[in-house]
């Protein structure tokens, strides 16, 4: 019985090392950090596809779940958004271009494009939730014509507060996506809509046939914002969204993320509302 | 292929300590009131001789293939001479098991691996760390010559003869142990070893096994029970009443042989440190708490919940109806206020019979009797109507 | 990061910041030449110094500790040092206890002028850890799995028979519940004839299920924090209701919220003494209890047993069998037997027969056996904070998640540090113990140093302050030593 | 994160027994340093600059200087750090010169040290945190407590610039002791014609709200936001209508009331004005005498009175003031020195204490200047003089000196030369303490010119005695140790230099003030040398002998220092907080108390979040001493800059086996 070494290369506890190429100041309590393997050969075999999350870790401190909300054409560098918060955030958040960071990515599911061939999507980001929206909407777009009419509807706290300055002006502008910002309360000099985005989307009042609708955000958002996208006759299994839940190894084994028989971080992060309804009440 | 050997006592220790200079052997020793599993060399185990081995362990084996705590991941890291900004870290793997002899287990600990190779090594991520230990632990378990009154192995589709999980299988008749050998590994282990053949003791092993499976107390059915129990998820009153007593201290998780949770720390600095997993319990709060301060299990009620629930509804929904919980007892044992999880299985069971979660009598809101809830900073967790759709079995 | 191998050992620190670490640079500027072994850790104040960080560096290497304040009256924030005399000393009382030299730990005063002072500190006290050597490794250190079997003399006679005011009792709590009392606190029958298990009896039926005898082991007092702010009621044997006054005088539960129900009490059993009795495992067939006899029919035998056999450490020196607090007490209170000269449980009892090096060897034993399950934490009804105990954290991160024997144990000192003064010996941490370690020693080890120094005893007094939350300005009972 | 080390060569007092340039190297190796080197000296203005320079090159996140004590200039480096754009909090010392190359001349050992303490102070850095201090607004307003000679100059002072005072005065007049003297030494000028016009300042000034015969009943808040109680005692008199008239002291029936001004060696009336130059010259009634108060008969002052202003029914009154410092003066008694039963123990009529001398020797006192025996009304021929009665006595515990008791009498021997030019005046001494200006040559003139007999020795005993013509005499008898030899004095009067003790109450008022005091009942200042004026309780003064004995010109300096502690207070529009103070987090509190129990500020109150008891810190009281973090429990409190994990940082870089 010869002694045994993992020779498997496939160690899914095993970060990639990758450098932090740059950081993003999104608002004051989100970052963008974007990451690039240090083993190029190892680069070159990584693919994704949007909606899947990755273990972002600061050696010493400790791992934490994000998605990878670049879409999977883009071959540079994948970005994590991250909102500090607790420990390895607040370590994240301390990075510079050039530190060296842990990956491990891809984990999880990913938003089931291929079934939305031909039919209008609603994208509904709140605050951080907009990372995970940020990855399908922009796989979607660059496939626009696959799809039928796209929206977005996006809010934040306050203007300071939103994230993706840099590509706000571009989806405004877009001929394929129409987009709505807006911000909780009144703020000096904010061109767009304010108010929560419950009642701004039954203002939008999107469609409900042949439409699906995608939404993310914190856990208050999404109850108040599903009811009001039921009122307006979307049906459970065309509401999709992503939940949060405290992870640690990511790829079903460590029994943390359960909700009911399902792992979040294996059988999800996403999920369509008729499949959450099947499962145990515990959010 | 079962091929039945016989040796005596002072064979089998003679052949237990030639194992031992090759590999460590695992055998249950008595440190004070309590029996753990300990590496033995030779010397030990031939002095000790091989009838005082054979105790019923406090804790499970579970340690011999999942430490309580090992490194995943190494990392160091080299400052560039020129610039000292400039870093490069490596990461090792520390993957590697030593040959392993897990003496002296009963079947429910046997049983109990097999359990935790599902989502360990069935699942779509492999763990290279438990998978390189398992497969280099061979087991060699004893029949249980007696049963526990907290022993319910039969209830979970299992007896006190059951060789499943294990390589070899012995069971003490008169004048020494019947070896049924199972399996390839555990053939290799006998190799050389030139134990008598022992098929003509077969009716003694078959009478001793029946004897032992008499002792045990007539099981109830639970093929019903993973549909039971889910349906009896969303009745809060039910799981406040059953744990008032309970001090939701952990104990039992961190006794089971089937409890396969774990969590994930970092300890030294970029330069030097290491990623450890170490055993965790789905009883703390702690388990599901996030950074937000959101906690979807705060209470003990829930959390209880969760943990008959996952083995005996969770994981039977993942894992083709085969129950998580092998029936040894050990959480009843140990239990500081005997809290039994057969009494909660069965009374959640009760006046099920074809409920669906949505059916279950909705429980008036009880004020769930719990440790002072520290104030949810996030708005209150959405609790999403119970829908009327059934659920799909 | 080391000392000079052979020239220096490993001594920490702890300098608070207005008057020592002033004296230490006064004696810097006077050139008062002084070995270098001595790693100085700047702290606010010498109030600031836990004594987990003491125990933190005694655990990991640390040869010697010093901890040097400002004189007593002197201190910059007034009280400071009042706080550290007495948890210092306390501390270096509890030392032996875990095999740690006292000698190796001493606390002193050091005003910001006194540099020559400072000097001979340094200099006395380097000197002393150099002739004690270096400190011994628990990786050195011979582990041994003895444990304490001694099998103490009962003060009083332990019975176990039905207890006559049972009725009045159940009657008491009826009423209660017909005056609006949501549940009451108890014990019933448990899974076998030899288990109790504790109820919240709501409904008359249930309080008819109360049970009271040798098996009621568990401390309800430990379930009472996790009902505030409702109306309950909790019956109590003697060392049951300690707990309850210490947690009415912490205000961590408020006295309109409790009613206390109370009957003398004969003493309860260590259930691991009855199953050692009986055939391994075998299934409890009947169990009767009748004046001190227990006799057990299991696995097809009867065997019969003696309370002095059997029962608890804790009941056989207990000097409280009745309720120290009660609403409602039932039958006549049963005698209370004189304090006794030496309180010590079989386990200190040990533990004071080992050397050092011994004690050492037999905590590292203790500890690898202990799969840090806290259950001893969850039984103890003074730990309120355990949803988010500090040896869970990463902020503060006392303890990290290795399974070392040094982690292991310093999750106990931890334990027995926060309970000193408050622990009313209820011995709930050692019952619980699933691997019967006997976790208890540590506690009894601060308790009978806080007897010693303080005469104080936890759970008997409500508005009693406990002796680490308080000061004097001369403390008559610390004989402090002097290093200069 | 980035880190940047500095390793001082402080000239050669680091450099001569540390090998700095090894300490840099080693330095390099630590996690996080990204730039070190070693530096000539650390703390001139080339060396600041340069670790500005570095930062700003290598974007460094934190800095650590090795080199001398951090009480010496931590405040130095971390201006230097904030000016390069870094929060000052985001640096560490390592004092490797005091605690290393100064106490040890062994290279290697020192170098090995030097390297390890800067390890901590990385491991240390690697866990700060940037901390800002929080802006409180002012109540720019202060509670001056007595009227004394120092409570008035600071509560001039303070008036002076534009501050608002309030002034609680516990006797119905303001001047304290010194309102009792007649002449003052060293220039033996009338006591009162000093004060009286500064008293009449405060009287008038409208910055000042005096409030006599009051006191201070509790204080709450902290610096900046102090909330006071006064009790207004109540005077039975209304003193808005109250002229000073006079009317009603002259036609009250009661004489025999103890006239406390005058130290009792006179009787008062029930009603009456303390003296002549009294402010605010308001009639008092003392309720303990005034029949009408005790039996309800009589009634005379109310008829009396020009203005109605008799309340016989007024009760105490609590006044609510907001003020934003307090300046203590509560001035001194006379210790009880009865308890020394060799000087009779205040059983002879004619051993009287100084203060009561100097008000018979007071023109506006008892007996209008003139010096009569209190027994007989005889004038004194042989006067005695003791000096150190309760003062420098280890004996009954008072081992300091009263500081101005030998100057005092040497003006009343003086003054009785004056009075009685054909007097003889002993003074029995131990040491004649006359350290100020002009205080020598005055004593020496008391010697020299008016012939006053010092005797330097203690007075074992005073005998009474009858003397042929009948009259009582005191033979004091002592020693002359510059002689040598046993001395006794026939005497007809002896005056007790009475040693001093805060004044009675000090004990409660420093418990309500949250400061410490001594046993003798002066309070404790924060530093006998540095900080005399100020306490251990931010915004809280003293002035005067409330804090140690001292003369009038100390007491009226140390006036002046309070309140230009108080302008200074409140010289910035708001008040900043030091950053470095404990913060609870109030997820893992479990609101058992214990932190409040502790805290010697009681800087921390119980406050409801959500139905739950949490702990809760106030910024501007807190003084970052950390008692409340090493009680907590679960670590729920901790005290910004020195944290549970940047300490343990420290411990387990040194002990990590």
């Amino acid at each position: 019985m010869s002694e045994h070494t993992c020779g498997c290369s496939k160690n899914p506890y095993l970060p990639e090392v990758a450098t932090v190429l740059e950081v993003i100041t999104e608002s004051p309590t989100i970052k963008s950090f974007r990451v690039r393997f240090d083993n190029e050969e190892a680069w070159e075999r990584f693919t994704y596809r949007p909606g899947q999350v990755g273990q972002l870790s600061v050696f010493g401190v400790g791992e934490s779940t994000f998605v990878i909300n670049t879409p999977p054409s883009c071959r540079e560098y994948i970005q994590f958004s991250v909102m500090r918060a607790g420990e390895v955030t607040s370590a994240i958040h301390k990075l510079h271009p050039g530190d060296q960071v842990g990956v491990r990515a891809p984990l999880g599911n990913s938003f089931p494009c291929e079934q939305w061939k031909g039919k209008n999507i609603v994208f509904v980001g709140g605050g951080i939730g907009m990372a995970p929206i940020r990855t399908i909407m922009l796989h979607v777009m660059e496939h626009a014509s696959d799809y039928g009419k796209l929206s977005l509807l996006y809010g934040a706290k306050s203007p300071e507060d939103m994230a993706y300055k840099a590509d706000l002006p571009a989806w405004l502008e877009s001929d394929v996506l129409h987009t709505t910002l807006t911000i909780d309360r009144e703020a000096p000099n904010w061109p767009h809509r304010v108010g929560m985005i419950p009642t701004v989307l039954k203002e939008l009042a999107p469609s409900p046939d042949n439409s699906i609708a995608v939404l993310c955000g914190p856990p208050i958002m999404i109850k108040f914002t599903l009811a009001a996208f039921r009122e307006l006759g979307f049906k459970d299994e065309n509401i999709v969204t992503t939940l949060e839940r405290r992870m640690k190894c990511g790829i079903g084994i460590c029994g943390r993320c359960n909700l009911g028989g399902k792992y979040v971080c294996l059988d999800g992060p996403v999920f369509t509302q008729a499949q959450l309804n099947e499962l145990p009440p515990e959010m | 292929m079962s091929s039945l050997l016989f040796a005596t006592p002072a064979e089998l220790t003679a052949w237990l300590a030639g194992l031992a200079s090759g590999q460590r052997v695992l055998v249950p020793c008595q440190e004070g009131p309590s029996v753990v599993y300990r590496p033995r060399t030779a010397e030990q185990l031939s002095a000790a001789g091989v009838n005082a081995l054979l105790r019923r362990s406090t804790s499970s084996p579970k340690q011999a293939v999942l430490p309580q705590c090992e490194t995943l991941v190494a990392f160091k890291s080299v400052k560039d001479e020129q610039d000292p900004s400039k870093v490069t870290t490596t990461v090792e793997n520390p993957c590697k098991a030593e040959p392993t002899v897990l003496f002296g287990c009963r079947p429910c600990d046997a049983r109990g691996f097999v359990v935790l190779d599902r989502p360990y090594l069935h699942g779509p991520f492999k763990d290279p760390y438990y998978g390189a230990r398992r497969e280099a632990t061979t087991i060699v378990t004893q029949a249980c010559p007696s049963v526990f009154a907290t022993c319910f192995c039969h209830w979970v589709g299992s007896h006190p003869a059951d060789g499943e999980g294990s390589d070899i299988l012995f069971t003490a008749v008169e004048g020494g142990f019947v070896l049924d050998i199972l399996t390839e590994k555990g053939k290799a282990l006998v190799e050389g070893a030139a134990f008598a053949d022992g098929s003509d003791k077969a009716e003694a092993v078959a009478a001793a096994h029946k004897a032992t499976a008499e002792a045990l107390a007539p099981a109830p059915n639970l093929s019903e029970a993973a549909a039971k129990i889910a349906a009896r998820f969303t009745d809060t009153a039910f799981w406040t009443r059953e744990t008032v007593k309970c001090l939701s201290c952990g104990a039992c998780t961190y006794l089971c042989p089937t409890c396969q949770c774990f969590t994930i720390t970092d300890e030294g600095s970029q330069l030097n440190g290491r990623r450890l997993r170490s055993w965790d319990s789905c009883m703390t709060p702690l388990f599901t708490l996030e950074t937000s301060g959101h906690n979807p299990r705060p209470d003990k009620s829930q959390r209880m919940r969760n943990r008959v629930s996952h083995k005996f509804s969770f994981y039977p929904e993942r894992y083709d109806g085969f129950f998580s919980c092998v029936g040894c007892g050990r959480c009843v044992i140990s239990c500081p206020v005997s809290l039994d999880i057969r009494h909660m299985v069965t009374a959640a069971m009760e006046g099920m019979e074809g409920k669906k979660p949505a059916e279950a009598p909705a429980a008036p809101a009880e004020k769930t009797a719990e440790t002072p809830k520290a104030p949810a900073d996030a708005p209150a967790a959405p609790k999403t109507p119970a829908k009327s759709k059934s659920k799909k079995r | 990061m080391s000392v000079l191998a052979g020239k220096e050992l490993r001594i920490v620190g702890f300098l608070c910041n207005w008057c020592s670490y002033g004296g230490a640079d006064t004696a810097g500027t006077a050139r008062a030449v002084q070995p270098t072994d001595l790693r100085i850790i700047r702290v606010p104040c010498s109030g600031r110094v836990n004594p987990l960080f003491v125990l933190k560096a005694l655990m990991n290497g640390a040869d010697g500790v010093l901890v040097s304040g400002c004189h007593p009256r002197d201190c910059h924030y007034s009280s400071g040092n009042f706080y550290a005399r007495r948890r210092l000393e306390l501390l270096k009382q509890f030392l032996p206890v875990i095999g740690i030299d006292p000698e190796r730990f001493e606390y002193t005063w050091v005003s910001a002028s006194e540099g020559q002072r400072w000097k001979d500190v340094v200099t006395n006290f380097t000197a002393r850890i150099h002739a004690l050597g270096p400190a011994p490794r628990w990786e050195d250190v011979p582990a041994r799995y003895d444990m304490p079997v001694e099998l103490l003399e009962s003060l009083r006679p332990l019975g176990c028979g039905e207890h006559p005011a049972l009725p009045e009792l159940k009657q008491a709590i009826k009423d209660a519940l017909a005056q609006g009392l949501e549940g009451v606190l108890g014990w019933k029958k448990g899974f076998d004839a030899i288990h109790a298990e504790p109820v919240f009896m709501t409904t008359p039926e249930e309080v008819d299920s109360l049970i009271w005898g040798p098996f009621n082991v568990q401390n309800l007092a430990v379930f009472l924090p996790q009902y505030k702010g409702r109306k309950i009621g909790v019956v109590v044997k003697g060392c049951d209701s300690k707990g309850v006054v210490e947690l009415l005088s912490e205000g961590l539960i408020s006295r309109d919220e409790v009613q206390i129900f109370g009957m003398g009490c004969n003493g309860t059993v260590n259930l691991s003494r009855i199953l050692a009795k009986l055939p391994e495992g075998a299934a409890i067939e009947s169990c009767a209890c009748r004046g001190n006899k227990i006799t057990v029919t299991a696995g097809g035998q009867t065997i019969e047993m003696t309370m002095a056999e059997v029962a608890q450490d804790k009941c056989r020196l207990c000097t409280k069998p009745n309720a120290v607090i009660s609403d409602a007490f039932a039958g006549t209170p049963t005698t209370e037997p004189e304090a006794p000269q030496d309180g010590r449980l079989p386990g200190l009892r040990f533990l004071d027969s080992l050397s050092l090096e011994e004690r050492m060897g037999f905590w590292k034993g203790q500890m690898e056996r202990c799969i840090a399950c806290h259950a001893c934490r969850g039984a103890c009804p003074m730990c309120v904070c355990r949803d988010h105990c500090v040896s869970d954290s990463r902020d503060p991160e006392w303890v990290t998640q290795e399974d070392t024997v040094q982690q292991k144990l310093f999750f106990q000192l931890i334990h027995a540090q926060h309970l000193a003064g408050r622990c009313t010996g209820c011995t709930e941490c050692e019952r619980a113990c699933p691997m019967d370690i006997p976790v208890f020693a540590l506690k009894q080890q601060f308790g009978r140093t806080i007897q010693k120094i303080f005469s104080y005893g936890a759970g008997l007094d409500v508005n009693a302050t406990p002796p680490l939350l308080t000061y004097q300005v001369e403390e008559t009972t610390i004989k402090e030593r002097d290093l200069a | 994160m980035k880190i940047g080390v500095f390793v001082c060569h402080c000239g050669s007092n680091i450099e001569a027994t540390v090998d700095t340039a090894a300490v840099a190297r080693i330095a390099l190796t630590y996690p996080d340093v990204v730039f070190a080197e070693d530096t000539m000296y650390t703390c001139s203005e080339p060396g600041q600059e340069n670790i500005v320079q570095a930062i700003k090159k290598h974007g460094l996140d934190g800095v650590v200087v090795a080199s001398c004590s951090p009480r010496m200039h931590e405040p130095t480096f971390r201006r230097t750090v904030e000016r390069a754009g870094l929060n000052r909090y985001m640096f560490e010392m390592a004092n490797i010169r005091e605690h290393v190359s100064w106490i040890g001349r062994d290279r290697e050992a020192n170098t090995n040290k030097a390297a390890e303490l800067v390890r901590l102070a990385v491991e240390k850095l690697r866990r700060d945190a940037p901390l800002y201090a929080k802006q409180f607004d002012v109540t720019k307003r202060v509670l001056v407590i007595g009227g004394g000679v120092a409570g008035i100059q600071a509560a001039l002072d303070a008036a002076d610039a534009g501050i608002g005072v309030v002034m609680v005065e516990r006797e119905s007049t303001i001047g304290g002791k010194m309102a009792k003297l007649d002449k003052t030494f060293p220039t033996i000028d009338c006591s009162s014609c000093v004060l009286a016009p500064k008293m009449v300042d405060v009287a008038q000034n409208p910055n000042i709200t005096l409030y006599a015969h009051s006191e201070v009943e509790s204080i709450s808040g902290f610096v900046g936001n102090f909330t006071v109680k006064i009790r207004r005692r109540a005077t039975y008199v209304d003193w808005d209508k109250c002229t000073g008239c006079g009317t009603c002291t002259e036609k009250c029936p009661t004489k025999n009331v103890p006239d406390a001004f005058n130290e009792n060696i006179s009787t008062c009336r029930a009603i009456n004005i303390p003296f002549p130059q009294a402010i605010p010259k308001k009639a008092t009634i003392n309720p303990d005498y005034c029949r009408k108060i005790k039996e309800g008969k009589c009634g005379v002052c109310a008829k009396v009175c020009p203005t109605g202003a008799i309340v016989y029914d007024m009760a105490d009154e609590i006044v609510e003031e907001k003020v934003g410092a307090v300046i203590a003066a509560t001035g001194y008694d006379l210790m009880d020195w009865t308890v020394l039963k060799e000087y009779g123990g205040g059983t002879y009529p004619d051993v009287i204490t100084s203060l009561q001398y100097e008000r018979m020797m007071s023109a506006s006192g008892p007996t209008a200047g003139h010096i009569h025996r209190p027994s007989d009304g005889m004038e004194p021929r042989n006067i005695v003089f003791i000096q150190c009665v309760g003062s420098r006595d280890c004996s009954i515990g008072r081992p300091y000196c009263s500081g101005f008791c030998c100057m005092y009498t040497a003006k009343q021997a003086i003054m009785t030369k004056d009075h009685l030019p054909d007097a003889e005046a002993y003074v029995f001494y131990m040491d004649i303490r006359a350290p100020g200006k002009m205080y020598d040559e005055f004593t020496r003139r008391a010697q020299e010119e008016y012939g006053v007999q010092y005797v330097r020795g203690r007075v074992s005993a005073i005998q009474p005695t009858v003397r042929p013509d009948g009259k009582v005499g005191y033979i004091v008898r002592g020693a002359d140790t510059l002689l040598g030899k046993q001395v006794e004095v026939d005497a007809d009067m002896v005056v007790l230099a009475v040693g001093v003790e805060g004044s009675h109450g000090a004990g409660h008022l420093a418990e309500i003030l949250r400061i410490s005091y001594d046993h003798f009942g002066f309070f404790m200042e924060s530093h006998v040398k540095l900080r005399p004026v100020e306490t251990n309780t931010a915004g809280v003064y003293l002035a005067g002998v409330c804090q140690g004995a001292k003369d009038i010109p100390a007491s009226v300096a140390q006036g002046s220092a309070a309140a230009a502690k108080v302008m200074a207070l409140f010289s910035k529009p708001k008040l900043e907080n030091d950053p470095q103070i404990s913060l609870v987090d109030i997820k893992r509190c479990v609101g058992c108390g214990k932190c409040i129990k502790v805290c010697p500020y009681q800087a921390i109150e119980e406050v409801d979040v959500r139905g739950a008891k949490k702990a809760h810190v106030i910024e501007t009281v807190c003084q970052g001493c950390g008692l409340c973090t090493a009680t907590c429990p679960q670590g729920a409190i901790q005290v910004a800059h020195f944290t549970d994990n940047q300490i343990l940082a420290e411990v387990n870089a040194l002990c990590q086996c």
